[in-house]
């Protein structure tokens, strides 16, 4: 019982790291209909941002708790610009066109992104401080659930809880809901269309940033290529819960943690990601718009 | 495009120099090194004029081409080489000049640039095979290196399992090549029919991330079940192609395998323009142009989808014995994600849908890496950045499709052209 | 359009006639250098490249060997097996007498198949894989132990320390995967039983749910077949769940990035790697002119290549021929002093004298364990 | 004699709303009858139900080629293109043409289902391919001519003047075979002069062709000269049904139209 606890505590932590991901491409689909492959490379550039700018702070002797308040925030702020240019340069001249020609852009970007860290930085492996304070009620049960686990689990939690009110009470939640569903319309009842889909890829950036600190902190290492396989885990999560759906993404992040952890610990750790992918697959059959996607009703 | 305001346009360049400074500041500026086990910054500030000098002029140009793009976006693109090849008088020296090129290419150039060709010549099979199933069937396939694999596996593991019993009976083994040509294809082309079967009701982007999905379960089952596929240590020693019996060295084997791969371009090239032209083409054609028209005019497009899928992956088949004769090495790694989407990124550079275009991206994807390699650090940057500008400014490709319209002469008989 | 023809025309004639006019009477002995110089495994190609480049210029100011001076030609393979193919036939068409490289045995493996047909000697500085000396490659060689040997040192250092039971991870890789295969092997003679055997994904973003399986199985020490970039993140998972069995691994993590990037929780971590030759003469003189040229300390397989390239100049110079045979016999029957010591090669291709050992991290560095 | 469409109380649910209530509908064969009503009706959801597009909620659909009792079949969740192979072919409110494709090629996607070769034969385009390639491309322009639209044949269809993309759609549908066409809204956008045009052309595919004609129109002259039989849908529900003169003077119908 206790292995099955510890399994599903760390399925659970896993589910809330691809939760973080997850949310930025729910919410760029939801809006513009575009898998933002390079989400994976944001989430990446505002964990380096972090670690220098946190780097940087500490070697000028400031105390910890600061550095970890103000390497976040430049996580964030960055994160949030280079989303925003991303979409800007990439996304925003192919609105028109075919999905396949944004999809292929949002590759490029992928592969540009991940190269100029690595020309910009370097292609080793950095190690990444321990930034999160290490709490003293944890110290007993650490096998099962310790301080970054718990730090992980509580942001994703903050996070869920700020983005359903925003998007339920604020206007540019409801902004966001109507462009979601009809760009045109939305246009039409005077809604900026354009500053909706900024937000958007700003808070999408501002979560992956959040949730690239937090990891490579709980990792201890970072390099260029993180990006990829966390965003095509966090894609395959978004999907699996209805791709566009927030709570879906959320949900799906969840499952795919769990499927993974328990996979690994009762069956093999060789299948790890395949038991991911094979549960994507039957969803996906039973349900072919994901555990919370709304099905999509054709227009003759 | 006339009328240049330029207080605004220097305006706008500015703050996209500044912008672009405060963007690359802790990535181009600070740079973080681990000395002693403790993490240190430099400052590199001979960046910021390098960053605002660039990003000044780049503003200019992008907002220029971006202009000049939805200016000329309504008219017919001048396509000047296309039209003199149309013509007979034209066209003919050039395709004798090109056959001449192609047969004494082997034979004017080294092994290696023999071999680079048959690396283009199996893309070039890659991208007509992907073409099929994401240009004509308007299907995202994101798994396609699956195929590939399974085409590659099953001349690996064929001679794995069967070549001790060839030696055995005194047969040459090389011939084990000519049986897994056409057992490959048809292998390839059953798989691909059994991994659409259950998918096919899934739309456009379920449809990508399941076929994702259903590549990286065939790469880690590669990789796993080592008692069946050798695991990650591959197959090696994979015998190079039958000719008469004769003792095959490197430099011979270049050539030939060459000539191989080029013979089943030629063959691919000629079916898919059949495929093309014909009723399942142009089922193809027009569920891609809307499917539920295509339906409701008595296509069957789950039977479509199904060719579209099963056709597509027959040729990752041929492609991946080829890739096992020239390497005569396989392993799980050559068939990664990343493989996939090279493929994919072939098909979409060159043009979907248009034969020529696939040539083209192939040759360029696979050439230009190989000869730019001075360039080595800068390539995937490039790379990348030219994805997403074809994109932006020559969203067709680099020869946009151009399909052979049926069309009627209503003199004298009525000649079909 | 017929201007176009005929610069194609003229384009093949021009370059047939240059390619078929330059290859013979050369008069230098051309040595090829394979390995991935560009890519995320550039690290462990690169200080080859330097190694080769350091011996050469070496023996080319002291007069070459027998009057002949050495060009060293240097291609890429990203370690990836289909681009290997086109770097051998590439490096073969240049003409090269033998290849120091390459470095991954997966790309090794392609490129042999290569250099075999065209007889050319081979000299991997870092290519482990036992297959690649049994016996289907007779003109490969190498400086460095193969992982067989390497897993009997592991286990039976692991004898020595008296474990019972163990967990087994690797990281679904050739190298990883073939060590953690031949550790697994090699347990039961030493009365180790492998409680756990299994693969995890390189990149994953959590492997806490291993670690508790780990903690689970009951095994006594965890045994790692892979790279360093893993190893950090499981020590490190490890020690943040209290747990604090041994952890012990391959020369794929006996690197200083290690403890580098895992910092504290590397200190007591075990892993082979290659005997200890730091106070050999040549090995200092290496050092010492790779630091003078470059400004830095060597990278990974940097003294194996030296000794590889030593080795190979030594052949030709002994057979006083570039033949293949003649060459693969100078190399068998003669000891060569290097970087590693002195050693010959066996009929496999297996360099003899050198081996493996076990280091242990104690305050920040790597230490043998005597 | 059974009628060659009949349907049964069709129910067409979306969520809470109910797009179609128990609608009963019969055609005989050789009728032209037109279905009316007033935006957003039900009137496109009752085609798309009987084509395939939707499956119904609740009720039958039954369908035979000829008016013997014998051979009628349900065709309730067959999916479109099974269902068109059955008989029944359609165009659509907002046109729906394959608009990179040229005119002829329109209608040779049309004759589909008359082909016979295989994907082998495409593929090595063997001597029997090419005849029947031939033969279609001969057919497909036959229909054209019927159409009046052979002026147009090589023109790309997206190129075509609003009218004859219309009739296209029309030409299209034919060339499916059907013994029953179903028109979702023919004359919308056209003038008087294509009105009247489209008016000769659907008698004639009625009287020369053999092929019923059930159609949704708002245009109420090209409704009342053409259609023998009118139902009249609102809300979902079909609410009159019968010649036009009775179809006119229905108080029913006046205050659909008008609202209250």
């Amino acid at each position: 019982m206790e292995y099955f606890i510890q399994l599903f505590m760390s399925g659970t932590v896993k589910g809330s790291i691809y939760a973080l991901i997850a949310l930025g491409y729910a919410m760029v689909y939801g809006i513009i209909q575009l898998i933002n492959f390079a989400h994976g490379e944001i989430y990446m550039i505002g964990a380096f941002t972090a670690l220098i700018i946190g780097a940087t702070m500490a070697s000028a002797g400031v105390p910890t708790g600061l550095v970890l308040v103000v390497a976040l925030i430049s996580a964030m702020v960055w994160a949030a610009a280079y989303g925003v240019t991303l979409e800007k340069i990439a996304y925003k001249p192919l609105r028109n066109s075919p999905r396949l020609s944004a999809l292929i852009s949002a590759i490029g970007m992928s592969i540009f992104l991940q190269n100029y860290v690595l020309l910009a930085q370097t292609s080793n492996f950095v190690p990444y401080p321990n930034w999160v304070p290490q709490f003293a009620f944890l110290e007993d049960i650490k096998g099962i659930l310790n301080s970054n686990q718990f730090f992980i689990l509580l942001t994703t939690a903050v996070v869920m809880v700020l983005f359903t009110l925003m998007i339920r009470y604020t206007k540019m939640g409801k902004a966001m809901r109507a462009t979601a569903q009809d760009k045109a319309m939305a246009q039409l009842v005077g809604i900026n269309v354009n500053q909706v889909i900024s937000v958007t890829f700003v808070l999408g950036s501002v979560t992956a940033a959040l949730g690239g600190v937090l990891i490579c902190s709980y990792m201890g290492q970072i390099n260029y290529y993180i990006g990829f396989i966390a965003g095509i885990k966090a894609f395959v999560a978004a999907v699996l819960g209805g791709i566009g759906s927030i709570p879906g993404a959320v949900l799906g992040s969840f499952v795919l943690g769990w499927t993974e952890s328990l996979g690994a610990g009762y069956l093999s750790s060789d299948y790890e990601d395949a038991f991911a992918f094979v549960i994507l697959i039957i969803i996906l059959l039973v349900r072919p718009s994901g555990l919370l996607g709304k099905k999509e009703i054709k227009k003759v | 495009m006339h009328n240049i305001d330029w207080k605004k346009e220097l305006k706008q360049s500015t703050l996209a120099a500044l912008w672009f400074i405060f963007l690359t500041f802790p990535l181009m500026v600070m740079k973080v090194a681990i000395i002693q086990g403790q993490a240190t910054i430099t400052w590199r500030w001979y960046n910021v004029p390098v960053v605002a000098v660039t990003f000044f002029i780049l503003s200019f140009v992008w907002r220029y081409m971006l202009e000049r793009r939805n200016f000329t976006q309504k008219k017919e693109s001048k396509d000047i080489l296309g039209k003199l090849l149309a013509q007979p008088k034209y066209s003919r020296p050039a395709i004798i000049a090109l056959a001449v090129f192609l047969l004494a290419f082997p034979f004017a150039f080294s092994m290696y640039q023999t071999n680079v060709m048959i690396s283009v010549l199996i893309y070039i099979i890659l991208g007509l095979g992907l073409n099929i199933v994401v240009g004509y069937g308007g299907l995202l396939h994101l798994g396609y290196a699956a195929f590939y694999a399974m085409g590659a596996y099953s001349y690996g593991l064929f001679f794995t399992y069967m070549g001790p019993k060839f030696i055995e009976w005194g047969i040459n083994t090389g011939l084990m090549f000519w049986i897994a040509i056409p057992a490959a294809a048809i292998l390839s082309l059953v798989f691909g029919f059994i991994v659409c079967l259950p998918v096919i009701r899934l739309r456009g982007d379920y449809l990508a991330i399941v076929t994702l999905a259903f590549g990286e379960i065939t790469r880690m089952f590669l990789q796993n079940e080592g008692q069946i596929t050798l695991g990650p240590s591959g197959v090696s020693q994979i015998p190079r192609p039958w000719l008469l019996g004769m003792k095959i060295t490197p430099v011979f084997a270049a050539k030939y395998v060459y000539f191989i791969a080029l013979v089943l371009v030629i063959i691919s090239i000629k079916v898919v323009k059949n495929l093309e032209d014909s009723k399942i083409g142009r089922a193809w054609e027009a569920m891609r142009d809307d499917d539920i028209a295509a339906q409701s005019m008595g296509i069957d497009l789950t039977r479509a989808k199904l060719a579209s899928f099963a056709v597509g992956a027959l040729w990752a088949g041929f492609a991946g014995v080829l890739l096992a004769a020239k390497t005569t090495f396989i392993n799980p790694e050559s068939f990664t994600l990343w493989e996939s989407i090279i493929i994919l990124c072939v098909v979409v550079l060159g043009g979907m849908g248009s034969i020529p275009g696939v040539i083209v991206g192939s040759v360029l994807m696979i050439m230009l890496p190989e000869y730019f390699r001075s360039f080595a650090e800068y390539r995937m940057l490039i790379f990348g950045l030219a994805l997403v500008l074809m994109m932006i400014f020559r969203q067709g490709g680099i020869i946009p499709r151009k399909r052979k319209q049926h069309t009627f002469e209503v003199e004298g008989e009525g000649a079909v052209k | 359009m017929k201007k176009l023809t005929v610069i194609l025309l003229t384009i093949v004639v021009a370059l047939a006639l240059t390619l078929t006019g330059c290859q013979k009477g050369s008069k230098t002995i051309k040595i090829g250098v394979g390995g991935a110089h560009t890519g995320d495994l550039a690290s462990y190609g690169l200080p080859t490249v330097n190694a080769v480049q350091l011996v050469a210029e070496e023996i080319n100011a002291n007069g070459g060997i027998d009057g002949k001076m050495i060009e060293v030609v240097v291609e890429d393979d990203q370690c990836k097996p289909e681009i290997a193919t086109n770097t051998a036939s590439k490096l073969v068409g240049e003409g090269v007498v033998a290849v120091i490289g390459h470095i991954c045995s997966g790309a090794t493996k392609a490129a042999l198949g290569i250099y075999k047909d065209s007889d050319i000697l081979t000299v991997s500085p870092s290519a482990t894989n036992p297959d690649l000396c049994d016996g289907t490659y007779p003109n490969f060689f190498r400086t460095i132990a193969s992982d067989s040997a390497q897993a009997e040192t592991e286990v039976a250092f692991m004898k020595t320390m008296g474990l019972k039971k163990v967990a087994v991870l690797h990281d679904k890789g050739d190298y990883g995967k073939g060590f953690a295969e031949l550790v697994q092997a090699n347990a039961p003679a030493a009365g180790i039983e492998v409680v756990l055997f299994e693969g995890i994904t390189p990149g994953g973003v959590d492997y806490s749910a291993i670690i508790n399986k780990v903690a689970n199985s009951g095994a006594e020490a965890l045994v790692w077949g892979g790279y360093h970039p893993e190893a950090s993140k499981l020590v490190t998972q490890m020690k943040n769940k209290g747990m604090s069995i041994p952890f012990l691994s391959d020369d794929g993590v006996k690197d200083q990035t290690f403890i580098d990037v895992a910092g504290e929780f590397a200190e007591g971590v075990y892993a082979t790697g290659p005997i200890d030759t730091s106070t050999n003469a040549l090995y200092k003189k290496a050092a010492a002119d790779h630091l003078a040229k470059y400004g830095e300390e060597p990278g990974a397989f940097f003294y194996n290549a030296y000794a590889a390239m030593l080795a190979v100049c030594n052949a030709i110079d002994k057979a006083d021929s570039t033949e293949y045979a003649a060459m693969r016999d100078a190399l068998t029957s003669n000891y060569v002093d290097t970087t590693l010591g002195s050693i010959s090669f066996d009929n496999s291709g297996e360099a003899i004298g050198v081996g493996f050992v076990v280091y242990q991290v104690k305050n920040g560095k790597y230490v043998e364990v005597k | 004699m059974k009628p060659i469409l009949d349907v049964k109380d069709m129910s067409m649910v979306f969520g809470g709303l109910r797009a179609v209530d128990k609608v009963n509908i019969h055609i005989d064969k050789g009728e032209i009858v037109a279905l009316i009503g007033p935006n957003g009706a039900g009137k496109t959801t009752f085609f798309n139900c009987i084509t395939g597009v939707y499956t119904p909620t609740e009720g039958e659909i039954l369908i035979s080629r000829s008016d013997n009792s014998g051979d009628q079949k349900k065709i309730n969740g067959l999916k479109p293109n099974v269902i068109n192979n059955m008989g029944l072919a359609r165009t659509f409110q907002n046109i729906r043409l394959f608009s990179s494709m040229t005119v002829l090629e329109n209608v040779m996607i049309g004759r589909h289902h008359a082909l016979k070769s295989s994907i082998l034969g495409s593929i090595f385009r063997v001597k029997s391919t090419r005849e029947e390639e031939e033969r279609l491309i001969h057919e497909s322009y036959g229909i054209l001519k019927k159409i009046g639209l052979e002026k147009f044949v090589n023109e790309q269809a997206q190129n075509l003047p609003y009218g004859a993309q219309r009739r296209l759609e029309i030409a299209r549908a034919m060339a499916t075979d059907p013994f029953l066409l179903l028109l979702d809204e023919p004359a919308a956008g056209m003038n008087p002069q294509e009105t009247r045009e489209l008016v000769d052309t659907i008698n004639f595919i009625r009287d020369e062709e053999n092929i019923t004609i059930l159609l949704i129109e708002h245009d109420m002259s090209l409704v009342m000269t053409l259609s023998e039989r009118i139902y009249v849908v609102d809300y979902g529900q079909l609410i009159a049904e019968g010649a036009p003169e009775e179809i006119k003077a229905n108080p029913d119908v006046i205050k659909a139209y008008l609202g209250e």
